[in-house]
């Protein structure tokens, strides 16, 4: 089965830094990969190279069997892929029925309709609707995100990505901000989504070890730019060497 | 249901506005005509700015473009169908806007307002130095022209202008209010909006950035070039003091004069203002200075202009136990997050 | 009497003449009501300068008229608006008319303006008096067979008029002339009447240099410089308002202005900035339809220009004498009118007629009315001293130039360059 | 050659003025991130207030020679504008740029009447004082010494600005809030007093340049509006907020004027904008400018 998502042999290099070298990945139906590393290890270089905000220096970005380096978010968008941040993004007077409809609005191509009423669209409502519900939004539809508490700025941001209807979908580390003990409801909450809402994949960059064993299916950990291992859960967490380089710098820190 | 009073209002504000040449002095009447070209603009304008979060600095050039173009359709190439002239003028914005507009979108904040001034005085000097071409600081003549095919050679440009002009005009308005209705309810409108909140969400949204700006860039530019045709045809003259950046601090004023947030605010503002100055050069010579005190404090206490004060008396009014909530200000944008404080778009 | 706010009352405006088309008059109530006149002219701006020194001029005349029993009898009353963009203007003359009903308009001193409004006037049947700007550029096509509307006389007659006095004092000795002049049509049109006047009269010569400052650049070294480099015989500029005591002193600094014939046909626009340290003696020096010091002015003039310099402390430029005769032609021509007529007040249409032809007694000499509704007035120029009791020059009493416009600008209907090539001056 | 100096001299003269209006400019916008259209208001005031103070002073019966100071006093004086105004736009701090532009904007129609209400609507100017310090003669090639002192005065204030910024701490202080306005909050700087003074400073170089400039020019209505695009167009060029941007680019304005007047007069404000264009459009954070994320 060919993979959903690939790089080749991707390296991005900023002048004399490396901040990617020669990185081969890829992430198949199905599966859910975290990305681990410590800090400045290059995960959101990799980020961006799987999004195709940037383009690599040498190697080929696959997405469904198609070269997407450099694409740009909107094209990926369109061919079904969502990413959210790690720091919420909303947008502050827009509603939450209004920021998932502008993703819905992107799914179903309407966006050059200049002219006709969204309000009297029900194929966009109806799927707002269906989202919202999914998140748990559908009391809060016409409140202006800005007024909407943290948790919840967190999911419709989350909300909105899942909107698009991606087969892949790529977490920057969902749960930052949210309490420990938060922390799994939420990744339940978005997993859950993910299978309602149909997603193939789901990628997600994460420092907290213990959500990364619960969900992965596989994960890569990254140093210093390059792959430093790839393996299931079990396998991963049985080599101290390994979980010294990303962990143990990480109690440092 | 909640929606009938502000139906009701509108609906008696046209009225209103259609009894003017009937009950007040036609004076009052050629006063408005100005308005009309100023409301199309700016609710052109206001796509750009209150939808798209984009402010122009050199809006006064898709004005002036307007004149310019009347001057020449209808003055030198002898054509006097307005229909045609507006046309025109419609096109001369989009041929203009479009290489323009594929230039500045790419910048947002200071940098996107200082590039669209830079541009407006641009233009300004080319007219004025050109002045084979566009009569320098004399301008161009505008002819009067006919309306619908219809000469109406009984009335004198005065009467034409308090009377069939004025109901021109004001359908002109509604009709162009009515499209820019549309649009920032239209999906595209929706899109538009969530750029101006925040561009790299709207962004992995699939929103297309760029072209978003570019398109709202357009039709404000149609829109300025439809009230220039307009301001062109009433002064008789399309001038080089259309296009100064000044003139385009006027066109913001009174947009923020009426309140940018909310759809007939620039309407509200472009009324207000043009009555305004009215009445006050008629009571003193330093008017300047009233309105500069006068914008100074709808800045500072009423950023949503009126439009906001008015919803805010209104909702104040309609339900006596809910007072109006704290003045809510658009999001801004966080100085010197981005570099130099240059808030350059974050995508390029 | 105050001239810094309106001094009518909207209410009066409603009833009356309320009745009546706009700007016709309704004798009938005549005599019941003051003179109602409608005054536009800058306050601020570039033009500011003429513009306060006409406000004041008709200040002082209706103060005289009002004292002599008003015009026909009735008081004179102003209602004064300011003159600023096209656009802007024609709305404040619409309110002059239509909401203030005047009698008359007067003002009007930038030609942009002047252009925009002409049609407007027409339209508006209300007899307008421009002061000044009438530049010869779309005049032809802007202001075509007015009615109502009585024009000043062409801007370009002080630059005909400077340039016949350059050719007639100081032909062979110059060849290489340079220009500097405002960049809109009154400084375009001025250098070219100057170049079009050199080939009249067959005079050999260059053009070494043309410098076109945008109006109210107050920073010329680098056009001084420039200039200086093409080492020119002769300057020719129109310069005006600020710009002209800056290029001045700019010039004076570097030496450009010492040993060349300077011919400023616009000189007098701004004279008491004119200042003795760096404006030389012997240039050509243009105060258009009035110089304030002229030893030869009548008796009333003498009194205007003592009663300016003690209530203003400030010396009348040329735009005082256009409002004033501005005013007096229209007080003359209701007079006239009313007494060929035998009523108590004429029709705007007799008033109109009696317009036509007539010669009136202004600040600055005679001036009177064409057929075509230009009028004709005296211009003076001359060349300056330091021989004087001011710190700014004087024109040298013995070397004062008075002309009259019929001999400086094309009769009616015909065009201005092609009456250049082909007219009859007196040299 | 001699014609060749002149020209360039005046081309740096004019560049020595701009650069202390643009100066003004780009501190408020380097620390504040207010780009205050008011600033050629500042200028024009200085340019009037110079008037009246020096005519005052000579009347008095200072000697000729003190003018530099004078108007350098004078320039002094009405940066007293500065802080009333700061604490205007104070309000706007937190809000969108568009409506500090605007509040600025707000404040360049009051001084028109403002001015216009002390000093009347006729322009003014001084009499040639300026020669009271000589010129340098060397054949065709002239310039007055007071050129000189003002474009000294540039330099000067460019130099102590740089000394300023860079040596000192509070200098650094104000860079810091420049940089990240939070985190010099944060560390306990006196956010609020830096802000008023920044402000104030931006005021004087603006009232200076205006007090410095009017002996050898005149103080107009017009002057306001007029200064502001050109120093936009120096700062755009520069790079906003670079105090190095704004040197260069005045000189660059000052120059390429200069030049097209000799080579071809026409052109003279179209180059401005065309490079202003093209630097925006190239290198749009301006020569010096940093480049933005």
């Amino acid at each position: 089965m060919t993979p959903l998502i690939e790089t080749r042999g991707v390296s991005k290099h900023y002048g004399a830094f490396r901040a990617l070298d020669d990185i081969s990945i890829a992430v198949r139906a199905g599966e859910f990969v975290s990305i681990v590393g410590p800090n400045g290890a290059g995960k959101t270089t990799l980020v961006n190279l799987l999004t195709g905000l940037l383009v690599p220096t040498n190697g080929e970005v696959y997405f469904k069997g198609e070269n997407i380096a450099g694409v740009g978010p909107v094209a990926l968008a369109t061919r079904g892929m969502a990413r959210t941040f790690q720091l919420v993004q909303i947008f502050p007077q827009l509603t939450v029925a209004e920021t998932i409809g502008a993703a819905v609005v992107t799914h179903q191509g309407k966006q050059w309709r200049l002219l006709s009423p969204l309000l009297a669209d029900e194929a966009i409502s109806a799927r707002v609707a269906e989202i919202a519900g999914i998140f748990g939004l559908e009391q809060r539809l016409a409140t202006l995100s800005r007024l909407l508490s943290q948790g919840e700025k967190k999911l419709l941001d989350v909300a909105s990505a899942f909107a698009l209807q991606p087969q892949v979908i790529l977490l920057d580390e969902p749960t930052s901000g949210v309490s420990t003990a938060e922390k799994h409801t939420v990744m339940k909450t978005l997993v859950g989504a993910a299978r309602a809402a149909g997603v193939d994949a789901i990628i997600l960059v994460e420092h907290d070890m213990d959500l990364v064993a619960s969900y992965s299916h596989r994960i890569i950990a990254l140093s210093e730019g390059k792959v430093l291992a790839d393996l299931p859960p079990d396998a991963f967490f049985a080599d101290p060497a390994i979980i010294e380089t990303v962990v143990g710098k990480r109690r440092g820190h | 249901m909640r929606r009938a009073p502000s139906v009701i209002l509108i609906v008696a504000a046209v009225v209103a506005l259609g009894l003017v040449p009937v009950l007040a002095p036609p004076f009052y009447a050629n006063l408005l005509v100005p308005f009309y070209g100023y409301a199309i603009a700016l609710l052109g304008f206001n796509l750009l700015f209150g939808y798209g979060g984009l402010l122009s600095f050199g809006h006064a050039m898709f004005l002036g473009l307007g004149a310019y173009g009347a001057a020449v359709i209808a003055g030198v190439w002898g054509i006097k169908e307005f229909e045609i002239v507006l046309i025109g003028a419609a096109l001369a914005g989009l041929v203009v806007a479009l290489p323009l507009g594929w230039l500045v979108v790419r910048y947002t904040g200071i940098f996107f307002g200082m590039l669209t001034l830079a541009f407006g005085m641009l233009t300004h000097s080319v007219l004025f130095k050109f002045y084979h071409l566009t009569g320098g600081d004399s301008g161009m003549r505008v002819p009067r022209m006919r309306l619908l095919g219809l000469e109406f050679a009984a009335y004198n440009k005065i009467e034409l202008m308090a009377g069939p002009f004025y109901y021109y005009c004001l359908a002109l308005m509604l009709i162009a209010a009515f499209l820019m209705w549309r649009i920032v309810h239209s999906p595209f409108g929706l899109h538009l909006r969530s750029l101006r909140d925040n561009a790299q969400k709207a962004l992995y949204l699939g929103v297309r950035v760029h072209q978003f700006r570019l398109a709202a860039f357009v039709i404000s530019a149609i829109y300025g070039a439809i009230g220039g045709a307009i301001l062109g045809f009433r002064t008789g003259l399309a001038d080089p003091e259309l296009v100064y950046w000044t003139h385009s601090g006027h066109l913001v004023f009174m947009t923020v004069l009426g309140g940018f947030s909310s759809f007939l605010g620039p309407i509200i503002g472009a009324l207000a203002l043009t009555l305004l100055q009215d009445q006050l050069q008629s009571y003193t010579q330093y008017w300047r200075f009233v309105l500069g005190a006068i914008l100074a404090l709808v800045v500072i206490f009423l950023p949503r202009g009126l439009a906001g004060l008015a919803a805010d008396v209104g909702s104040f009014l309609s339900s006596p136990r809910r007072r109006p909530g704290p003045v809510q200000l658009p999001e801004h944008s966080q100085p010197g997050v981005l570099g130099p404080g240059l808030r350059r778009d974050d995508v390029a | 009497m105050k001239l810094s706010r309106r001094t009518v009352l909207k209410s009066i405006a409603a009833t009356g003449a309320a009745a009546t088309s706009p700007g016709v008059f309704a004798p009938a109530i005549a005599q019941a009501k003051p003179c109602r006149l409608g005054i536009l002219a800058p306050r601020t701006g570039i033009a500011a300068s003429p513009g306060i020194s006409g406000l004041r001029a008709t200040e002082w005349a209706v103060e005289r008229f009002n004292a002599g029993g008003g015009i026909a009898g009735r008081k004179i009353e102003l209602v004064i608006e300011e003159e600023t963009s096209p656009k802007d203007t024609i709305e404040r003359f619409q309110k002059l008319v239509q909401q203030d009903k005047v009698d008359c308009v007067l003002g009007i001193i930038s030609t942009g303006v002047a252009l925009a409004l002409g049609p407007v006037v027409e339209e508006s049947r209300a007899l307008t008096i421009f002061w000044d700007g009438t530049t010869q550029d779309g005049v032809e096509e802007k202001l075509p067979n007015a009615r109502y509307l009585f024009k000043s006389t062409d801007n370009e007659c002080e630059a005909v008029m400077s340039s016949l006095l350059a050719i007639k004092h100081w032909k062979g000795q110059f060849k290489r002339i340079a220009g500097i002049n405002p960049d809109y049509s009154y400084g375009r049109n001025n250098m070219a009447a100057f170049i079009a006047l050199l080939k009249r009269f067959n005079i050999e010569h260059e053009v070494v240099t043309e410098q076109w400052p945008k109006v109210g650049t107050m920073e010329l070294t680098s056009n001084v410089a420039a200039l200086k480099a093409a080492k020119p015989d002769l300057i020719f500029s129109s310069l005006l308002f600020a710009d002209l005591p800056v290029f001045m002193k700019q010039a004076a600094a570097a030496e450009l202005t010492k040993g060349i014939k300077l011919v400023f046909p616009a000189a007098g626009f701004q004279h008491t900035l004119m200042k003795k340290d760096f404006t030389p003696e012997g240039m050509l020096f243009g105060h258009n339809t009035l110089y304030f010091d002229n030893p030869n002015a009548t008796p009333m003039a003498k009194e205007f220009v003592a009663w300016y310099a003690d209530k203003q402390k400030d010396y009348p430029n040329w735009e005082a004498d256009r409002a004033y005769f501005a005013l007096a032609s229209y007080k003359a021509a209701v007079e006239a009118a009313a007494k060929a007529k035998g009523s108590a007040w004429p029709s705007n249409d007799d008033v109109i007629d009696a317009m036509v032809g007539l010669s009136v007694e202004s600040l600055g000499g005679k001036g009177s009315w064409r057929k075509d509704h230009i009028a004709d007035q005296t211009f003076v120029q001359g060349f300056s001293t330091h021989n004087n009791k001011y710190d700014f020059v004087t024109l040298d009493p013995a070397r004062i130039e008075t002309m009259y416009s019929a001999d400086l600008q094309k009769p009616a209907g015909a065009n201005f360059w092609e009456w250049l090539k082909t007219a009859q001056f007196k040299i | 050659m001699s014609a060749f100096g002149n020209i360039l001299l005046g081309g740096i003269f004019h560049a020595a003025v701009l650069f202390l209006v643009a100066a003004g400019l780009q501190l408020v916008f380097g620390v504040q991130k207010i780009v205050n259209l008011a600033c050629g208001s500042f200028y024009a005031l200085g340019a009037y207030f110079g008037i009246t103070f020096v005519t005052l002073a000579l009347k008095a019966g200072m000697p000729q020679w003190t003018l530099l100071p004078l108007l350098l006093v004078a320039g002094a004086v009405m940066a007293v504008v500065g802080p009333p105004i700061e604490r205007i736009l104070r309000t706007v701090y937190d809000r969108d740029e568009s409506f500090q532009l605007l509040l600025t904007f707000a404040m360049v129609l009051m001084f028109q009447d403002i001015i216009r209400f002390l000093w009347g609507a006729n322009p003014t100017s001084l009499d040639n004082v300026q020669l009271v310090y000589g010129k340098i003669v060397a054949g065709d090639f002239i310039v007055p010494v007071y050129n000189l002192l003002v474009i000294a005065a540039a330099i000067g204030a460019a130099a102590l600005i740089g000394l300023f910024l860079q040596r000192t701490n509070y200098g650094r202080l104000l860079r810091a809030t420049a940089e990240n306005r939070t985190m010099a909050e944060a560390l306990g700087v006196n956010v609020r007093g830096i802000y008023a003074a920044v402000f104030t400073l931006g005021t004087l170089l603006g009232t200076v340049g205006g007090a410095l400039v009017v002996p050898t020019a005149a103080a107009s209505l017009d002057m306001a509006v007029e200064v502001v695009i050109e120093a936009f167009a120096v700062v755009v060029i520069g790079g906003l907020g670079s105090m190095a941007g704004a040197l260069a680019g005045s000189l660059l304005v000052g120059l390429i004027r200069a030049g097209s007047l000799v080579f071809y007069p026409e052109f003279e404000i179209l180059a401005i904008y065309l490079i202003v264009i093209g630097v925006l459009l190239l290198k749009p954070s301006g020569l010096f400018g940093k480049p933005a994320a």
